[in-house]
């Protein structure tokens, strides 16, 4: 009874319409328009255009390379979205334990050092690192191991390395919010009813962390399956997504079919994300 | 290392070695870029044919470098303002107000992360010209595209973290005798004050990094850092880059080091990791 | 000045306005695309020269690529007619192509250009749409360290000895060999079908390393070993080359591709605009002009009035019969094939890959 | 219509609807000016809804509410002049003991010397000297309590409304508070309403306690009428331990009626208007039963079970079907299980119920 109706007495119309009104005024109206742009585009009204036409929609996705490439788009996004989890929960859960200043510091600065560097230096980098004459094959090729050398680029490894490298401190920062939120007494009292360690975790810090484990999940995917320069210049063309697609097709000025591929990206990325955000609903309630 | 509840000293040494084992592959590719940034060769043979700081004297004295920059730190700047100004309020609305559409309305947010960047640029230069506002090639224009790829970030992160403040506190202000705005303002601000931080520098680096919609946006007075960049990629190979992004990591940390000097302590502490009693 | 909040403030408020309301102040605005890079100082020096002599004029110059500005510049039309992106600007065969097809680019007057005349009458625009007065030429790039006898054929990329040390430009027609070949193999423009088979056959046989999109990436491929031998154009090369990176380049026995580039003037500018622009463009054609930028840009010249300084003359891509034998293609018929060509570059070659 | 003289708090008919829910039914209530009253009910009963609505975080849905004459229907939270004291404290976290205590003298813009004074008088007042600058998270419950009484007493509001503001304290601790909270009411004679579940809180504080149930207000009092003449059944079940017994009226004399339950007869004084054969309840207090070995004065009746407390006794006795519950001072001999026992009662113990649907 308390709490939640907080504002009752302002719950009118305009409270919202005042707190929404400017971020739709000239956000989210430009966004929608521009949403718009492509689905007129899409169906072939633009200058120059047929008319309205639904053929590019039919001979696309009636053409079993786009679902390949659809496929490729998401399985790409999932399959960076689980490493970035897999990684980033344990380098959270390490991140809120650090008690030294300096210690502290050092991590943060590395771990969201990649949002510094521009995209194109940064997969310069990798190219340095990973390609059959660079850093880490050489290392391995060196005695005492004469492995090698391993094909870790131009291929979906690199670009699956590449992705999971940038998009980590996205994964990483909504885990640390909530491992952070967690009051200490639960664990504590998980503790006191004799539960080891191992059973903490898992019935206690990992329930309760994830909401930031779906929030991380949701962004993670969310810039994964649109990724276009990375898999663009570490792919070396063995890895086709639809962002790249969309690319070729401005290029080409064919701009109902990019709309159409462009469309089709957000609608296969908003599928997933609903399907994580009903999950999120199921498992912890409607939220607010 | 700081010990929680119920950790065991084996979990602690593995949490430690993982961390110790991501954190280097976070460096990897920004060290070596860094070493590359002194290679004498203009061709970034690897190992480095010989030391030179001949790149960073090109970085710096390149003019549309120097434009760049200063373009992309008013673009930068102000697109977090601006997203950070219609972010808050609507990032409240969504935690604590019950109104009609607010579900398509968290939808529509989520969409400037899933769009390609680069539809999303396009269709920005077909409604910017369309609309005959002039914002084509404009620093308005770059702001608004900017603020609009940044907004989803923004509001995510700060949705998070007013959740965290009761809403109690709110009417105890205002109960207190402050207005709506007043209340807001002395109370929740402050509390939210870690998320606001976190998500302008999100905000602010995504701008600083921004290629694919930006190139539809610009025209030659307003190119940014990284379209420069970008532009100087396709010509030319050598390590001028990777100088020039050492520069920017060497200057974000610089940034970083006077913020903690002037931070107080306990909002650091809280960002930092083991919130500051 | 102190530099008080109001006064950054101000300042940046400044900014922004003229910013945004610069586009009406200057009597007459000229916008001029221009590539990046190695194309860029000859440009701006005629434009500064040019602004230096009228006052009243102002040159905005664009630096980019063809494939970054080419849609801009159509989408541009298409929504607003008299208000193009620029006025004119540097373009390649290819995009001049595009253009002419999709009524971009508006015929240059003889009148007011004569300098058309002096172009090589091979390359000389039906209706003078355009004026191509250089080009680049297209054949084999290799790591000189790794290959010591300069490859010899476009069928060396394709040599069983090379397998999986072969990378090629995503998409780029004229750059990757895929119409050299088809026309080699009794194919042409019309029919792509004898080499996009060959092409699809490597692929799947993995002869190929990889697909790169830019000239950092070759670069970065070859310097690094990783890459043997690519099929890309001789401009780009010699300056690596003449920078100490163990990169050659080759001209195929069967002929070098020709990549011819050069002005086009765009459609839908003000008469003001057309005569500065056409002003400028003619500037540009005169034999001193050409030639310093056939130097720094390393292309060849197509004009009748230029002779090639005694250094360059020795070079074997420009030899009279290396340019008698080299492939011309038919940019237009690769225009309108290239949609068809992307879907089954993509579905025989990467997908292969 | 209520004036400054009648009432420091008034209510007429205030409903209060969420949604197709009636949480507050229909409530005329009048709080007298420095008086420390009471809402007491079970949870969920609606006294904390009307707590908000008084202090302006919820509006009625009809009727009014007025303070020292004046509607406040419509006036929002910040301009009423009341102040709460919330029963999940809601301090700032962010700000120390000091600035949370300052907090709205600030926004009265109150000149910073008298903030200085009353800050440190209030400090002093609930005995946080010394801990002006600590922050809110190292203070300990009843620490945190007393700057969350502190912060809305400083502002002198002419109603302090306080919600259940010691509940999640020790017993020790809350008893201590209790008394504070009394001195600091009667220094300052200060309007106070209170809301609060625990009976023994209300009635150890409260001038006046309304006792509320399912939305209404059952019957205003002080402690001890409430629990010598409650009205209804509810009230005189939640108000202490009774034994609630139905009956019918079988004569009515001129100062006592007879009643009969269990095929027994209770005498009562007759307060009101009965009429015989009427069906009533009434309540027997316990403690007023007095039992003597069997024999004596009063009906004899077997006893079920004996408990003991020390310093009292339960007592269950059977009557025809049921039981009813007796509580003596411990100074009796053994009475066992199963032995018949003398039961007696003075008739003004026996009270007839009359309020109440129930």
């Amino acid at each position: 009874m308390t709490g939640g109706k907080a504002l009752g007495t302002f719950r009118s119309f305009y409270v919202p319409a005042m707190l929404v009104g400017p971020a739709t005024l000239i956000v989210l109206i430009p966004f929608i328009a521009s949403l718009v742009v492509l689905g007129v585009y899409s169906v072939g009204f633009y200058p120059g255009g047929a008319g309205f036409d639904l053929g590019v929609w039919k001979t696309f996705l009636s053409d079993s390379y786009s679902w390949t490439v659809i496929f490729t788009s998401i399985r790409l996004a999932v399959i960076v979205t689980f490493f970035c989890l897999l990684i980033g929960y344990p380098v959270a859960c390490a991140l809120v334990r650090l008690d030294s200043m300096l210690m502290s510091i050092i991590a943060y600065t590395v771990i969201f050092s990649p949002l510094l560097m521009s995209v194109v230096v940064r997969s310069y980098g990798w190219l340095l690192l990973l390609s059959d004459s660079g850093f880490l094959n050489s290392l391995l090729g060196a005695w005492p191991l004469n492995l090698g050398p391993y094909r870790l680029i131009y291929n979906e490894i690199g670009v699956i390395i590449a992705l999971v490298h940038i998009l980590l401190p996205f994964a990483v920062l909504p885990l640390i919010t909530v491992l952070l939120q967690q009051p200490q007494q639960l664990r504590e009292a998980a503790a006191d009813l004799g539960a080891s360690p191992f059973a903490i975790f898992w019935k206690v810090t990992f329930p309760l962390s994830l909401p930031g484990v779906i929030v991380a999940a949701e962004i993670v995917f969310a810039l994964a399956v649109s990724a276009f320069v990375t898999p663009a210049v570490l792919g070396g063309g063995r890895v086709l997504n639809l962002s790249r697609l969309v690319y070729e097709n401005i290029g080409n000025i064919e701009w109902g079919l990019a709309a159409v591929q462009a469309l089709i990206l957000l609608i296969a990325a908003v599928g997933v994300l609903l399907i994580l955000e009903r999950f999120n609903r199921r498992t912890f309630g409607e939220k607010s | 290392m700081q010990a929680r509840a119920g950790d065991s000293k084996a979990a602690v040494l593995m949490l430690r070695m993982v961390l110790g084992a991501v954190l280097v592959f976070m460096a990897a590719p920004i060290l070596i870029v860094v070493a590359n940034s002194f290679n004498s060769s203009q061709f970034n043979v690897w190992p480095p044919a010989g030391f030179t700081l001949d790149w960073y004297h090109k970085a710096l004295t390149m003019p549309q470098f120097q434009r760049g920059f200063v373009n992309s730190v008013i673009a930068g700047v102000l697109s977090t303002l601006v997203v950070l100004a219609v972010g808050t309020p609507l990032a409240y609305a969504i935690v604590r107000i019950k109104f009609r559409g607010k579900s398509l309305l968290q939808g529509v947010l989520l969409g400037p992360l899933v769009v390609p960047r680069i539809a999303m640029g396009f269709s920005l230069f077909v409604l910017y010209l369309a609309s005959g506002s002039g914002l084509y090639g404009s620093m308005s224009g770059i702001v608004l595209g900017h603020a609009l790829l940044m907004l989803p970030f923004v509001v995510s992160v700060l949705v998070a973290n007013l959740g965290e403040v009761d809403p109690i506190v709110e009417e105890a202000a205002r109960d207190l005798g402050a207005g709506a705005v007043e209340a807001f303002v002395r109370v929740v601000l402050p509390q939210i004050r870690p998320g606001l931080i976190v998500a302008g520098l999100l905000a602010f680096i995504t701008s600083f990094d921004e290629v694919e919609t930006t190139i539809f946006l610009v025209k030659p007075v307003v190119n940014t850092l990284p379209i420069e960049m970008y532009l100087y990629l396709d010509q030319y190979q050598d390590p001028t880059l990777a100088a020039l992004s050492t520069l920017l990591i060497a200057l974000s940390m610089l940034l970083v080091l006077v913020g903690l000097m002037f931070a107080k302590r306990g909002s650091l502490r809280f960002l930092l990791g083991g919130r500051g009693a | 000045m102190l530099l008080t909040r109001r006064n950054t403030l101000k300042a940046a408020a400044a900014t922004a306005f003229t910013l945004t309301a610069g586009r009406a102040m200057a009597a007459t605005r000229i916008s001029q695309f221009i590539w990046t890079g190695a194309q860029e100082p000859v440009p701006r020096k005629l434009a500064e020269a040019y602004m230096k002599a009228h006052p009243d004029v102002t040159i905005e110059l664009t630096a980019g690529t063809n494939a970054a500005m080419y849609p801009k510049i159509k989408a541009s039309l298409d929504i607003s007619a008299n208000d193009p992106l620029v006025n004119f600007g540097f373009f390649n065969l290819d995009a001049s192509a595009k253009g002419r097809t999709a009524n971009v680019f508006a015929p240059l007057d003889k009148t007011a250009v004569p300098n058309v005349e002096n172009i090589l009458d091979a390359y000389r625009q039906p209706d003078d749409i355009g004026a191509i007065f250089c080009m680049d030429v297209c054949g084999l790039v290799y790591n000189t360290d790794k290959i010591k006898e300069p490859p010899k054929s476009w069928n060396d990329l394709f040599d069983p000895k090379y397998k999986g040390k072969v990378a090629l430009f995503d998409y780029y027609w004229a750059g990757n060999g895929l119409v050299a070949l088809a026309k080699l193999n009794g194919g042409s423009e019309d029919n792509i079908e004898p080499g996009m088979k060959i092409y699809a056959d490597a692929a799947a046989a993995g002869q190929f390393h990889s697909l790169y999109t830019s000239n950092a990436q070759l670069q970065q491929l070859l310097v690094s070993g990783e890459v043997w031998i690519a099929p890309y154009f001789r401009g780009v090369a010699l300056p690596w080359a003449a920078g100490g990176a163990p990169i050659g380049y080759s001209v195929p026995t069967e002929g070098q591709v020709t990549f011819p580039e050069g002005f086009q003037l765009v459609r839908g500018g003000s008469a003001e605009q057309t005569r500065i622009s056409q002003e400028i463009i003619n500037l540009s054609l005169a034999p001193e002009a050409v030639l310093d930028y056939c130097k720094t840009a390393s292309v060849l010249p197509l004009m009748k009035n230029v002779t090639l300084p005694a250094d360059l003359a020795k070079d074997p891509a420009v030899q009279p019969e290396a340019l008698k034998s080299a492939i011309n293609l038919d940019y237009a018929k690769m225009a309108a094939n290239h949609t068809a060509w992307s879907d089954q570059w993509n579905k025989r070659v990467k997908v292969n890959l | 219509m209520a004036s400054y003289e009648t009432g420091d708090v008034v209510l007429t008919a205030v409903e209060k609807c969420f949604g197709d829910s009636s949480v507050v039914k229909g409530i005329d209530l009048t709080i007298r000016k420095g008086e420390f009253f009471s809402l007491l009910g079970p949870s969920g009963c609606g006294k904390t809804t009307t707590l908000r609505m008084i202090a302006g975080l919820e509006e009625p849905t009809s009727g009014s509410i007025s303070i020292r004459g004046e509607r406040m229907n419509g006036v929002p939270i910040n301009k009423r002049p009341t102040n709460l004291v919330f029963q999940k404290l809601a301090l700032f976290p962010h700000l120390n003991v000091w600035d949370n205590v300052a907090f709205g003298l600030k926004l009265k813009r109150v000149p910073e010397a008298e903030i200085r004074t009353r800050v440190g008088e209030m400090l002093d007042m609930v005995r946080l000297s010394g801990f002006e600058s600590r922050s809110i998270a190292s203070l300990s419950g009843g620490q945190q309590q007393r700057v969350a009484i502190a912060r809305a007493v400083v502002n002198k509001p002419a109603v302090l409304l306080l919600d259940e503001p010691l509940g999640a304290l020790d017993l020790k601790l809350q008893t201590h508070l209790q008394e504070e909270l009394r001195r600091i009411q009667r220094e300052l004679a200060m309007t106070f309403v209170y809301v609060t579940h625990n009976q023994t809180e209300a009635m150890a504080m409260s001038d006046r306690i309304g006792v509320m149930n399912a939305g209404q207000l059952e019957q205003v009092g002080a402690a001890a009428d409430l629990y010598l003449r409650p009205q209804t059944e509810f009230v005189a079940g939640f108000v202490g331990q009774t034994n609630l017994i139905g009956g019918k009226v079988t004569a009515i004399g001129e100062t006592t009626i007879s009643i009969e339950a269990f095929g027994l007869t209770f005498d009562a004084v007759r307060r009101s208007a009965v009429e015989t054969g009427q069906a009533v309840t009434f309540s027997l207090r316990p403690e007023q039963i007095r039992i003597a070995q069997a024999g004596g004065a009063g009906i004899q009746l077997p006893l079920v079970d004996a408990t003991f407390f020390g310093a009292t006794a339960t007592y269950r006795l059977q009557v025809p079907g049921g039981t009813i519950v007796a509580q003596t001072q411990g100074d009796l001999q053994m009475l066992a299980p199963g032995q018949t026992v003398s039961v007696s009662w003075p008739p003004e113990a026996v009270v007839l119920l009359t309020g109440g649907q129930s």
